[in-house]
This record gives C-alpha cells, structure tokens and sequence, in this order.
C-alpha cells in the first residue's frame, strides 16, 4: 500500500546524515559531557562543533547558544525566564493570538502570575501589522514575542519590522522559528531578535532535542536549575546524542534550505492548484504569498477533519488537522478561528505539509484519492452541509 | 487507537441518508462548533424498521452514527428510548476516553428521535394502543 | 592503551539491547505520538508501551509515569510543580543538604520565590534519621524532598520511614531516585511515594529522558506548558526514541537488578579493600553498608582530587571527583562537606562508581596505576600535607 | 581541554621540590579550601637562580607552578616582581577560562616570593646596592 508523510509540520524523519554523525555517541562516545576525562572532553567537544553549527543556522555567535529538550522547552524558557528576570520593570507582555501552545500556555500560566498578556488579533490571512505591535506597547512592557511562521497555516510574519520596533523601544523580541528554520532564511541579527527559539524535530533532527538563542547580555532566569550547564541557563546532562543530531541538522538546514524552498514550493503549490481546480468548496488558509513553502491548509465545506485524515491515512496519505491535538477532543482550532473561519469551517481542514522526501508523484497519488474521499464525506454528512 | 468495528463502520457505514417521511427524526450535537448527526427512523407497532443517518463528525461519530442505526433496526421504542451511550460504544468493541462523546451524541440522536416521534404520534395519534401505553409512564 | 569506565555514576552507555529497541524509532517509526494517522499510532503504542515498562521498574501503574527530559527536569518539575500547587496550604518544603544540585538550586529558586526550605543535615555517613524529617515538620510544611541515594558518595536514606511520616502528615514526598533505580529495589508503595525522579542515561538508557512518578490523585503545575503532553503535566512533543530507549532500560534494569547488585558490590568491595590495604592516608566517604552497589568514594590526603583525575585518565582510568562538575572552578564537594570533612579532604576525594561492563581485571589494573599515582601527587604537593 | 604544554608540564612538572636555604619563600592561595602554592627561590645578584616548587591543586596549578619555576630562573627581581597571570597562561599555550585562577595563584606565589626576598633585604641587607634601588621606588 502507499505510504506517503505529508505531515512534516508535526514532525520529521530522522535524516541518514543527522543519524550517522549521532550513532558514535551512544555507547562509544557516551561521556558525559561535564566529565573531565577523556569521555567527558570528547562529548564536550561534539557538543560544542553542534553549538557552532547551530549558530550558523541563525547567524549568531556559538555562546549565544543554548540547548534544551525541544521547541516547547524553548518557548517556555524564553517567556518565562524574560518575565521572571525583568519583572521588576514591568508586568507586560505582547504576544499574537495564533502562537503555538506552548508560548500560548505560557503565557496563561504568567496571566495567572499576576503578568497582563495582550494577544494581537491576526488579519484573515493571518498576518500581524506591525503597527499593531507598537500601538500595543505599553510602559510596562518588557516582553514581545511573535512567531516567526506558524505552523498551522505557514504564514510568515514581519518579524524584522516587529524586532526593530522591540529594539527601539528597548523591550526583548522573541521569536518562534521553530517552523521556519531550514525553510526561510532565520538571521537573529536581521530580526533584531533577543531571544528565539529551534526544534531539532522539525528540522530532520531527532525529537527531545532544542535550543534557544538568546543574545549575549540577556539576562534570564532559568526554567531547569540544576547543575549549572550550559552556562547556567539550562541544567540537566547534556543530551550529545541529540545535540549532535541537532547540530548535524542545523548545517544541512542552512546548506540544503534554497533548493529545499523551491522543492518544497513548487509540490505545495501544485497541489493547491489541483485541490482549486478538482474539488469544489474548498477554501486556502494563510497568505497566498507569506507562507511557509511547503504548507498548505484547506477547509472544504461539508467534510469534517479528523474523518478526512482518517479516511486519508487508510488510503495510505499521512496529514493532519493542523497542530497534532492530544486531547482526542475535538476543538476547532485556534489559529483558523482568528482567521475569522468559522468553527465548522474551521473543523472541516487539513494540513498538507511537505518535506524533504516528497515527490511530484505523491501530489499525484494524492490527487488520485483526496476528491473521493471528500465526496464520499460530504455524502455523509450531506444534510449538515451550511450553505 | 480505533477498534476494527469502528473502523469498518466508518470505511463502510451502514444507512447513510435520509428518511423524507421518517416517523421520527433527531438532531443532536452541537451545530456551531461541533460534531452533528440527524438521524431518521421509521417506526411501525411501535418497532423501528429502518433507520439512516447524516453524520457531520470524525470517524468514531461516523461509525457509531453507522451502529446505531443497525441496532435500532427491529427494537421497540422503549427499547431504543433507553439507549445508553455505553451499548453504542461496546457494539463498537469500545472507544477511547477521548472519544465516548461520540457514543453520547449517537445515543442523544435516537433519544430525540424517539422524542420526535412521540411528540407526533401525541399531536396526531394513528396508534392508540401506543398512544395509551406511552401515557402509562 | 587501557580504557577503562569507573564514572557510571556520572553517565552510562547505552545497551545494545536499548539500543537496538531505540533504532526503529529515528527513521522509520518516526511519527508524532500525537498524530491521529498510523505514523502517530505507531509512536503512541511504543510510548504507552515504555510507560509500562517504567512503571514496572517502581511498582507504579502506567497512568503515574509522565516522560521527562531527564532527572534534572524531574527534580524540577517535583519541587516547584508541587510548590506552585500547594502554596494556599503553606510555603515551607524539607530537604537535606546533600541532594542533586537539581533539588538544591530547585529550593533555591522557591526561596528566592518566598518559599522556606529547611536542609536537614546529615551524619558523618550521610544518613537522614526519620526523626529529624518528623521534628521538622510545621503546619506549613508542604512537602519533603529526600534522594533515594546519594549520587557522589551512594549512601541510602530510609526512605520508607521518611514517606511514612509524610503520609502520616499528609505532606507529599518527593525521592530523587536518579541514582538507586536499577540497583536497589525502587518501590513508590514501599516508599509511599507521591513523586519519584529517574532518569534515562543512569541506566544505561539514553541522555536527554527521564521520568517522573506522580501518584494519581496528586495535582501539579507542569513547568513545561504547551500542547497538553503527557496528560497535561509535560509538554513538548514525546521524544519517542528516548522513552523507547527508557522503557528499554527500565526493563532491562528490573530484570538485572538482584544480578547487578552483586556483581557491582563484589568490585567495589575489591577495590575499596585493596584501597584501604595499599595506600596510607586514605579515608572512606559514605556509609559502610547503607551505599549504593558501585559506588565508592575516598578521599587522599595531600593530593588534590583534579589532579588524581586527571593523572588516572592518563593511564585510560575514568573517574570523577563526585558530581560532573560544569564551571570548572574548584570547590569542595557540598556532599562531603556536609559529612564534616573539612575543605581541604574533601577537595582530595575521587568517586569510582562501577556498571555492568566492568570486571575485577579493572579493579586489577587501577590498583596497578593508582598507587603510584597518589604518591607523585603527594611528592609534588608534599609540604602543603596537612597533618 | 589543556594544551599539550600543560599535559606535559603536569605529567613531568618540573622543579618540584624545596630550597632549605632558599632567599625567598612565596605562599599562596587558599590553604583553607582551594589549591595552593609554595615556592621557593634562591636569588643571587638580582637574578634567580633556582626555583621549586610544591602544589596541591589541579593539573592547570601543577603546569602553571611548574612553568612558573622555569620562567623564574635567569630573570631579575625587577622581571619576576612584575609577572602578570597572562604570562604564565600564554607560555602554557593557553588555560581555559575556569582555569585562570590556576595561573594567577602562581603569579601570586611569584609576587609573596620576591617580596619576601626584599623583607629579608630590608632586614638584612647584604646587598647595599639592590637595597638602595629598592628604596627608590
Ligand atoms: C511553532 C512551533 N513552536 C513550538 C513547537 C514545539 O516544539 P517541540 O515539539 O519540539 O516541543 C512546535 C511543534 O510542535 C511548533 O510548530
Ligand atoms: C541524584 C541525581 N539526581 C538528578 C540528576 C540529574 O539527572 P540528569 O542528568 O538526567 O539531568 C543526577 C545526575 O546527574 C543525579 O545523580
């Protein structure tokens, strides 16, 4: 049967390269890494070649590196930390209302400490104004913190405008690119960004792994205290084998990302023309242009989400509704409903997201079953069809 | 994560449609924001003898749209009245916490189409007996 | 040249059986355990699988076990996790002072947060009596948080007597079992445990991945906020590979364990005899019988603990000074010192702490290099010998 | 980690040892909880001419007391006086940075020795000359 993963916004496969560089260092090089003997020095070493590659990656200084366990861990350090650290100066943040969860619920969690969250309002293709952010700064402002691209919908947002307005008015910027990283060009110093965050997942690294940027002389508190690892912003053992992918990761990111982004558009936007042109009803979210190159997401009236994906998984087609949901329950989501869909719409979506190993063929493939399988839907849903 | 039950349901479901002169039709769900089913039935001597099912939902609200108008095929009323969300959900060889929902609203879908029908049979009533017995409860 | 690893108490390598359960995992079964389509279920099933497994390992049930990144994340999520949750009932927390820098720098950040932690002392061997955790107690006490096991000198607390007497309280106990999981039998009832911490490469499992016990009915403040992981108490995408490589590890460990502890405690015994018998001016650190299998710690007078390092990894011996220190500064041991060392002992102390691939050649070959190298150090620090 | 010139000089540390009769004795560092150094010079016309050393500390203070020893022997007071941490950390091919204190508890050590020298000068000059060009200060 088919099998073709549409779903690299969720994750992705370990790359053969980020694998091998990883293998010596599960039971050769297995030191821990703040060992002084020989282990330890070589674990270290491998952890700081990864530093420097992921420094590439963004275009920032290898000290200005750090790793955590994954995108969530980043987000969360990056909120908090600038909350803890500079509440003495103020008690405001500014965010957007289609962050991913993980800044989301952060931020919830610091509304309940007594923090004030403003959540922009995104236009209906998702984008912020950054004129919107500066009207939102306030004098207790300390913290601004807006996605890079989202991984719903794959709109890009301005974050070298918002960063230069941060700047300027001497608040931190950080940024979320963990979906953007590999895909778009990500320079820290472009985006005037104090701190931002990576997933080594995302990237064709493995899972549990992550780093943060964060700008030399930003102070933060950490999240994870301990034993004074890297440079005491993040404790816990350091976790080489995941570094070292991640490292490995960063560099074929940043050598493979232009031939990746017209790869990955050119199957996208072939796609979207055939759902277009094949099915009716349908509906594109996200800018047209501003949009990650390979995400596409589309509501089509009359079919529900998860019956899609399912119906699509056993016809051998791997996507998903948007943001891999845990809850089992079935929520319409977030991003889509700032869009201004409404919540049936909103439920009725699918995210194509393409990656590395995809072919034109799977557009075809896809092609072959996906107006069945709406029809055979909406057939079933027939009578609750709105409009 | 799905059962095969469920999963042959929701590949193959039984009895999608409509009834245009069901005796009973129940709509429940949540219409804004949620999954919906409407659910037809034709009631003869106070047993249902077919049943179909419109199903806006994800697969386990399909599926148990699909089991449920199988069993309801050839019970009475009173039997159907009773449903519980659990028979739906074993019929199905059972469903994740996450997804009992699903069971529930199939369930409120024959309540209310059971209701439906009693309401009409009130307001014009072709069956005494059933009329009679129904004002025994 | 020899190459012999005495630091298991440091990090492990990871088993060929871990592993081989763990390869599957980075290319092929590569989905997101949160995906609905046959990629996530495939991820699901491996984690839900490990969670059991880890439950095995300490008499949990599966429900108890959340993934973490690690037995730093553990310790952290255990103190300000119950902390955040608990501070209407009270704001003071027990511990000792010779936990993992995790729980320290923890109570650390709650103190600077308003919180009140009192660190029990501990006898010359290390040890906790009951008595002194009851005698602390205060109608604010919150919770306790005791280790298991002592990581640089392997001492046992009583554990189960400690856990009485918060039950008995109705205060929650927290044990840092990082270091005792998989060489002493780890039981949450025995215990009565409300929280436990592991962790993955103390085991032989990978770095990067830990647990955490929380007994059900226990609420907690996750400190990783996001897509509502790990039944709400840890998010970020399940780092499926790691938790394989866990559940691996923890099975592994159950099924060794009686086997481990012999053969850990037949070489130590070895080495720690012919130590005594060999070389003068040597002092054991830890209880005599209450201590960990593989752990052996003593201090050299007149010769300085980096150096005795440094100078056994020359002749390919691994060892360490106790914990894997990470600022590079010289400082002695909290753990010794809290025993009554004085300063200039405890600087002068190495951990040897064996595992499962070493032999009594190994104990063989040290006592063949180290003492002579205790007496080069010695001749080179010679006036400074106090005493 | 460490160079190859403090691997070297911490394998094979030269001029470990003391001077019974030594002009200068240097102590440093902590005695109380860290490394510590003590050197001993012998100091004739201005210049030193032997130097040893003890050391308990770690291998960068062992390379560091060692290199130190050999640096001193041949230069003048004046030369020795004037020592900078940075000296000893270059001619080691360079320390990490958590280990500078290494190198600066031996220049400490220089800097105790030739003072030590001068209050025994003072106290006891044998050298009216380098005494006179000490008070010019
Ligand atoms: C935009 C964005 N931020 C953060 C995360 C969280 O990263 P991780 O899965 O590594 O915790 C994700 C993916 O899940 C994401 O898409
Ligand atoms: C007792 C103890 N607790 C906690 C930890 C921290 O675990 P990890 O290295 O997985 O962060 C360690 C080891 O470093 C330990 O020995």
């Amino acid at each position: 049967m088919a099998s073709i993963y549409l779903d690299h916004n969720a994750t992705t496969p370990v790359r053969p390269e980020v694998y091998d560089a990883m293998e010596p260092f599960f039971r050769v090089r297995f030191g821990n890494a703040s060992s002084i003997h020989r282990y330890g020095q070589e674990a270290r070493s491998a952890v700081e070649e990864a530093r420097s590659r992921v420094a590439g990656l963004v275009n920032a200084r290898p000290s200005e590196i750090y790793f955590t366990s994954g995108g969530t861990e980043s987000d969360n350090l990056a909120l908090k930390g600038i909350a803890y650290t500079r509440r003495a100066f103020g008690r405001h943040i500014i965010t957007t209302n289609i962050e991913h969860s993980a800044v989301l619920n952060s931020c919830g969690f610091l509304e309940r400490e007594g923090f004030e969250v403003t959540y922009l309002p995104v236009d209906e293709y998702g984008r912020i104004d950054p004129g919107q952010v500066a009207d939102a700064l306030t004098d207790h402002t300390i913290l601004i913190s807006i996605m890079h691209a989202n991984n719903e919908i794959g709109t890009v947002q301005p974050v070298g405008e918002i960063g230069r307005i941060a700047r300027d008015n001497g608040v931190c910027f950080h940024t979320d690119a963990v979906q953007s990283a590999g895909k778009l060009p990500v320079d820290v110093e472009a985006m005037h960004a104090d701190l931002l965050s990576l997933s080594g997942h995302k990237i064709y690294g493995p899972k549990g792994v992550g780093a943060i940027y964060i700008r030399n002389g930003v102070e933060i508190e950490p999240t994870a205290h301990g034993g004074h690892h890297e440079n005491d912003v993040r404790s816990g053992t350091e976790n080489t084998v995941g570094i070292v992918g991640l490292g490995k990761a960063a560099e074929l990111a940043a050598e493979e990302r232009e031939r990746e982004f017209r790869n990955l558009s050119e199957m996208r936007d072939a796609l979207e023309a055939r759902i277009r042109f094949e099915i009716d009803g349908v509906r594109i979210n996200g800018h047209p242009e501003r949009r990650l190159p390979g995400t596409l997401n589309v509501s089509f009236s009359g079919a529900e989400g998860d019956s899609l994906i399912m119906s699509l998984d056993l016809a051998g087609i791997a996507v998903s509704t948007g943001s891999a949901c845990t809850s089992g329950a079935i929520e319409p989501s977030h991003v889509l409903l700032a869009l201004g869909r409404d919540p049936r719409t909103a439920l009725g979506s699918v995210r194509f997201s393409f990656g590395h190993d995809n072919t034109m063929e799977d557009v075809d493939y896809v092609m072959s079953r996906l107006p069945g399988i709406v029809s055979r839907l909406r057939e079933v849903s027939a009578a609750q069809v709105p409009g | 994560m799905y059962s095969s039950t469920v999963m042959d349901h929701f590949r193959s479901p039984r009895n999608v449609g409509d009834l245009p002169d069901a005796d009973g039709v129940g709509n429940a769900g949540n219409p804004i924001s949620g999954n919906t089913i409407a659910l037809y039935l034709r009631i003869a001597d106070g047993t249902v003898t077919d049943a179909k099912f419109r199903t806006f939902g994800c697969a386990a609200s399909i599926a148990a749209s699909s089991m449920v108008t199988e069993w309801l095929i050839g019970r009475t009323t009173e039997q159907a009245a009773a449903i519980e969300n659990k028979t739906i959900a074993d019929a199905l060889g059972g469903l994740p916490p996450t997804k009992m929902h699903c069971s529930a609203m199939a369930a409120d879908g024959v309540r209310t189409a059971i209701e439906d029908y009693r309401n009409r049979q009130d307001a014009n009533p072709k069956d005494e007996y059933e009329a009679g017995k129904r004002q025994s409860y």
